[in-house]
């Protein structure tokens, strides 16, 4: 069941000049949220622009007495939605209806490690959450492009996850891509049962794909096609599946976005 | 005063006049989790051919000032599988059915429709003439008068269900195909179906959808599409269902002064999937406000001029 | 390195691609005070008849979603006046003038250009067989193949500067139009001019312009206006001049990309008189950004597919 | 000279639940503005609403030196772009193109009497400022429909107007319409020169109109037509006048919006 909300904006804080987290008032909206799923926040008043944006759920918010009164998102400005949440400020209201989407699975491996680069973050917040809790053995193997691109770590430091980070401009952690340190990880992990989790950009995520199927890890993928509606209507985000004989479309919006990863035909995906 | 919402297009009664778009909104069960999908004027179905379709490669969808274009191309489950897998849990859930029925050939058309009428639950058929995304069926019926008139007799002998040609806007003359439709013994007429249209990427120079051109809805073809309803409820005495960029209530009584019996609405629900409530509600104000009893007293009562 | 931005149109060179839309920019003069008009690519006059016309009573537009419908109804002060009061001033700040021109009869358009052709600082007749807002001429040169055709090449032999007609969207096959335009011996095509529309207020029930229907312009229509220009390049060789809800760069790129050899800027300059530096500037910068000497180089390079 | 300026918002006061007062840095836009004219405000930043609105030059903002620092507009709300603007905030930019239009005329009148119902009080600030610095006789006659719709009277007193308040349910001033009492001054004014000035509803600018014609009196009336551009150039603003032998329409944004009262043709006005 997804609700609708005209949320208040709580806060709204700046990270850099494109990435800001904006926390919304929506207490029955995040009370049903569950780890890895999306909203759909509509940007403006008006019609233009006319759709809403998904954002995954990154945190839910919760009042001194741990009941949750809302949800918050990482936003990237990339274009003209993102820009509108970049520039909204506290007391303005924008609707919010959600939460949409299947959730992460839950796993019973003996480590979960979790892949993301840059925005692709989002998603994990509240999956490091749900396995803190069963003090599950977690690690998040973190990439961006300079250290400054490197949001939220010590946040999952403090849920128990072991941080692996990584940088392009080696400013902070190894130098390279997340892809790296990831692969030696899965080579030295022995017996050791491991479940991937990724979320970024799709070559980063497809590398990680192929890496858990060489590894012979369970792998889910947390996928970011353009969604038109968010809940099945439109038919626009599908992604090609190779579950049956042949290839074909399934709406990313309600199947997904969170898929095993060997399910997807990587060929077949934009973005 | 309780106000009367009702409606009757042939043998086909709504409850209201608010029915759930083509391709907008699933097959309804989609939105049955969220929402009362019965408590809908009716649901037209995503568009069924006989067999099921892949549709188009993504991107299927690009935003564009106050509407959207979209070249899904007709992905479907195939007319069998809809009657098998989904009008059951519809008809428990007391949904007025409305089918979206494509074809390739006429024959196809009249197959499909007769399943259709086979079937339990099917309250009536909207023919889709008028799908711009795909090249072999569908608008070449909708863009030549004897080609409209040809398909919507035939699928007429191949059905007793109410049948609802749906026109398409990129014609330079919208009533004609209204009055071929109404000559070839459709019970009302739907429109507008998509515009052809198209965007283009300017650093890779292609067009932003992967099949190139798209159909334009939203708010952005609002005055378009009343105009052409205008002028066909001005051509024809069949109903009208009118679509095109509803948003609110204001926009649905204005499709029906224009001369609508029903309205469908189809990307407002995509910004908004608990529109339909504020449409009945808003509705049901503004005739309490102007005192109409019957919703019917409202279609067509456009006055000229000053 | 410099970028030209030049284009020939028939005997029409223009020093950049954007020219101010017909309706939009007045006579020109309204925004001489306020920006360098003569630096334009050029200036598409408002409709000429042979006579002045005082137009529809207000209110003559009305917003809609992204867009706007009009119905001013061709006010006008005709072409003598223009003549003697506009044409000098103009002639003076160096403007290259496309002349809008508009007849109820092929005899009056005929008239109105060959005075034109008389006149000294002319430098195109765009030719307004697509004006959807009057009922006695226009729009039914432009709906109709053969008397697109029989105006068209009327007007060529009245006169001997570049014959520009205008085409209107509101028909099934745009581009078949553009041909018999080709064929009559037109320098160019324009399109689009505004789609037929309408707005109602449900308060009164009556349309909100005072002359019922109107002419959609805008954003709103930008998708639209970008496939009709696509499919008239696939269909002929002479040079199109390509318009519909331009309001920046982008889009100025995206319709020469379509197959525009030039643009056309009406509404945006409504909501922005100084929009004309920022899509020079926005052109050049893509040009460089790009590595394309010449803009026409961009002309109709569109990949299909994938 | 028209010229657009990105201007922020300095402040944004709300006089009513209708009303409010949005001051624009906009010195450049200031210094070239005279009074009666107006400007054409963008409301949002995409395309819906598309169109920009137009305002009256409320006040021309001045710098402790008296420089000019911006202008103000005195909105009232009825509509989308109109609620727009009630609802900036401080540090928000806005496009505003100006000055635009005919200012009021230069009149050598003894007496200037100015009538405004509810919002038509716009215009008047920056006249009233004008005809001060030539310690001219001003009238105001005021209208609105109750003591809250009066805004800004103690202003035009400070600048030397008589007030003469009206109200329609006689909380404040006379109980009625503001014509009443002009009706009764223009009566008693005997052989003083008096020049009317009038913005505010249409009805009540055409009692004006014949009040002023009856009376003698030059009178000059601020008219509001929907403006498409505020420059010219759409032929949408158009008002019938009766100069020449046949009716004719012309274009009240360039030349007016201030008008001579004897050109309208009344009948002919809409709203
Ligand atoms: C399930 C899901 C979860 C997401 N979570 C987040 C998140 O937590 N934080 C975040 O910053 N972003 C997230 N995104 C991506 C975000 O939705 C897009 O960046 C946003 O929609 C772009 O809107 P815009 O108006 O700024 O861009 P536009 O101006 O519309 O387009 C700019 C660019 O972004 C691309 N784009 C547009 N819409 C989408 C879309 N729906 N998905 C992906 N790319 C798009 C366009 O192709 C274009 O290249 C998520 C997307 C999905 C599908
Ligand atoms: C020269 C001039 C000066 C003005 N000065 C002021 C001022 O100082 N303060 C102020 O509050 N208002 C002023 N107005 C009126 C103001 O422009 C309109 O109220 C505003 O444009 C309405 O915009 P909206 O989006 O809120 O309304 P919409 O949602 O567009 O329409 C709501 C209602 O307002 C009417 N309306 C729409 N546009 C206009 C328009 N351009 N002019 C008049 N009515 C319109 C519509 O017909 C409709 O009935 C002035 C108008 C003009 C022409
Ligand atoms: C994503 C999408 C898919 C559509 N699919 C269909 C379809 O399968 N059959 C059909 O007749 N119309 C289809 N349409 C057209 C709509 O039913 C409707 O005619 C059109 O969108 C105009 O209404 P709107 O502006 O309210 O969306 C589709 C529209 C959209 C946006
Ligand atoms: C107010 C207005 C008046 C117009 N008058 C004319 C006209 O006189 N002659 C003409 O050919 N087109 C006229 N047009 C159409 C425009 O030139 C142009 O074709 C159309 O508006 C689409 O471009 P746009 O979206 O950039 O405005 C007018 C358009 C508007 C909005
Ligand atoms: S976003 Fe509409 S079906 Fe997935
Ligand atoms: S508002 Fe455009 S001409 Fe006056």
């Amino acid at each position: 069941m997804a609700i609708d909300v005209l949320a208040e904006i709580l806060t709204n804080r700046a990270l850099s000049a494109d990435y800001n987290v904006v926390e919304f008032a929506a207490p029955d909206l995040a009370r049903l949220a569950e780890p890895g799923q999306f909203v759909m926040v509509k940007t403006s008043l008006g019609n233009d622009p006319l759709l809403r944006r998904p954002f995954s759920i990154f945190e839910i918010l919760r009042d001194a007495t741990g009941q949750p009164r809302g949800v918050s998102i990482l936003n990237k400005r990339v274009g003209v939605g993102t820009n509108l949440i970049y520039s909204t400020k506290p007391g303005d209201r924008l609707n919010v209806l959600g939460p949409l989407g299947q959730p992460w699975p839950r796993q019973t491996a003996d480590e979960h490690w979790m892949v993301a680069g840059g925005v692709g973050l989002a998603p994990f917040v509240t999956l490091a959450e749900t396995l803190a809790k069963t003090n599950a053995r977690m690690r998040l193997f973190y990439g961006g492009r300079s250290a400054s691109d490197l949001y939220y770590a010590s946040l999952f430091e403090t849920l128990g996850a072991t941080l692996v980070l990584t940088t392009e401009d080696g400013s902070q952690g190894e130098k390279g891509r997340v892809t790296a340190p990831l692969e030696r990880a899965l080579s030295a992990r022995g017996t050791t049962n491991v479940t991937l989790y990724t979320c970024g950009p799709t070559p980063m995520m497809r590398a990680v794909a192929t890496l858990g199927a060489a590894h012979h890890c369970q792998t889910f993928v947390s996928l970011e096609q353009v969604m038109g509606c968010g809940m099945g209507g439109c038919y626009s985000c599908v992604v090609q599946v190779n579950d049956h004989a042949t290839p074909h479309f399934v709406r990313s919006c309600i199947e997904g976005p969170v898929f095993d990863a060997s399910r997807i035909i990587w060929d077949a995906l934009v973005h | 005063m309780a106000r009367d919402l009702s409606v009757q297009i042939g043998s086909l009664s709504l409850k209201n006049p608010i029915i759930a778009a083509s391709g907008c909104f699933g097959y309804g069960l989609e939105y049955a989790g969220s929402l009362d999908i019965g408590a809908l004027g009716g649901v037209a179905s995503k568009g069924l051919f006989l067999n099921a379709r892949e549709g188009h490669a993504p991107p299927r969808i690009v935003e564009t000032p106050s509407g959207m274009l979209n070249a899904i191309g007709l992905q479907g489950i195939g007319v069998h599988r809809y009657i098998s897998e989904k009008l059951p849990e519809l008809r428990r859930l007391g949904v007025t059915n409305i089918v979206n029925v494509c074809g390739t050939t006429i024959d196809e058309y009249c197959e499909v429709s007769r399943a259709l009428t086979d079937a339990e639950g099917v309250h009536a058929i909207e023919l889709n003439i008028s799908c711009p995304n795909i090249k072999e069926g569908g608008i070449q019926f909708g863009c030549i008068q004897e080609s409209t008139y040809a398909v919507v007799s035939a699928v007429r002998k191949a059905t007793t269900l109410p049948l609802i040609p749906k026109l398409t806007p990129n014609v330079t003359d919208v009533a004609s195909f209204a009055r071929q439709c109404e000559d070839a013994g459709a019970d009302g007429v739907s429109l507008v179906n998509t515009f052809l249209a198209m965007a283009i990427d300017i650093e890779t120079r292609r067009p932003k959808l992967t099949n190139g051109m798209g159909g334009l809805s939203g708010p952005a073809i609002r005055p378009i599409a009343v105009r052409m309803v205008y002028e066909c409820a001005q051509a024809v005495k069949i109903p009208i269902i009118g679509m095109g960029g509803i948003t609110c209530a204001e926009d649905v009584i204005e499709f029906i002064i224009a001369g609508a019996a029903a309205v469908q609405v189809g990307t407002a629900n995509f910004v908004d999937p608990f529109v339909w409530n504020k449409l009945i509600d808003g509705l049901t104000s503004y005739m309490e406000r102007h005192d109409i009893a019957r919703i019917t007293d409202l279609t067509n009562t456009m006055t000229k001029g000053k």
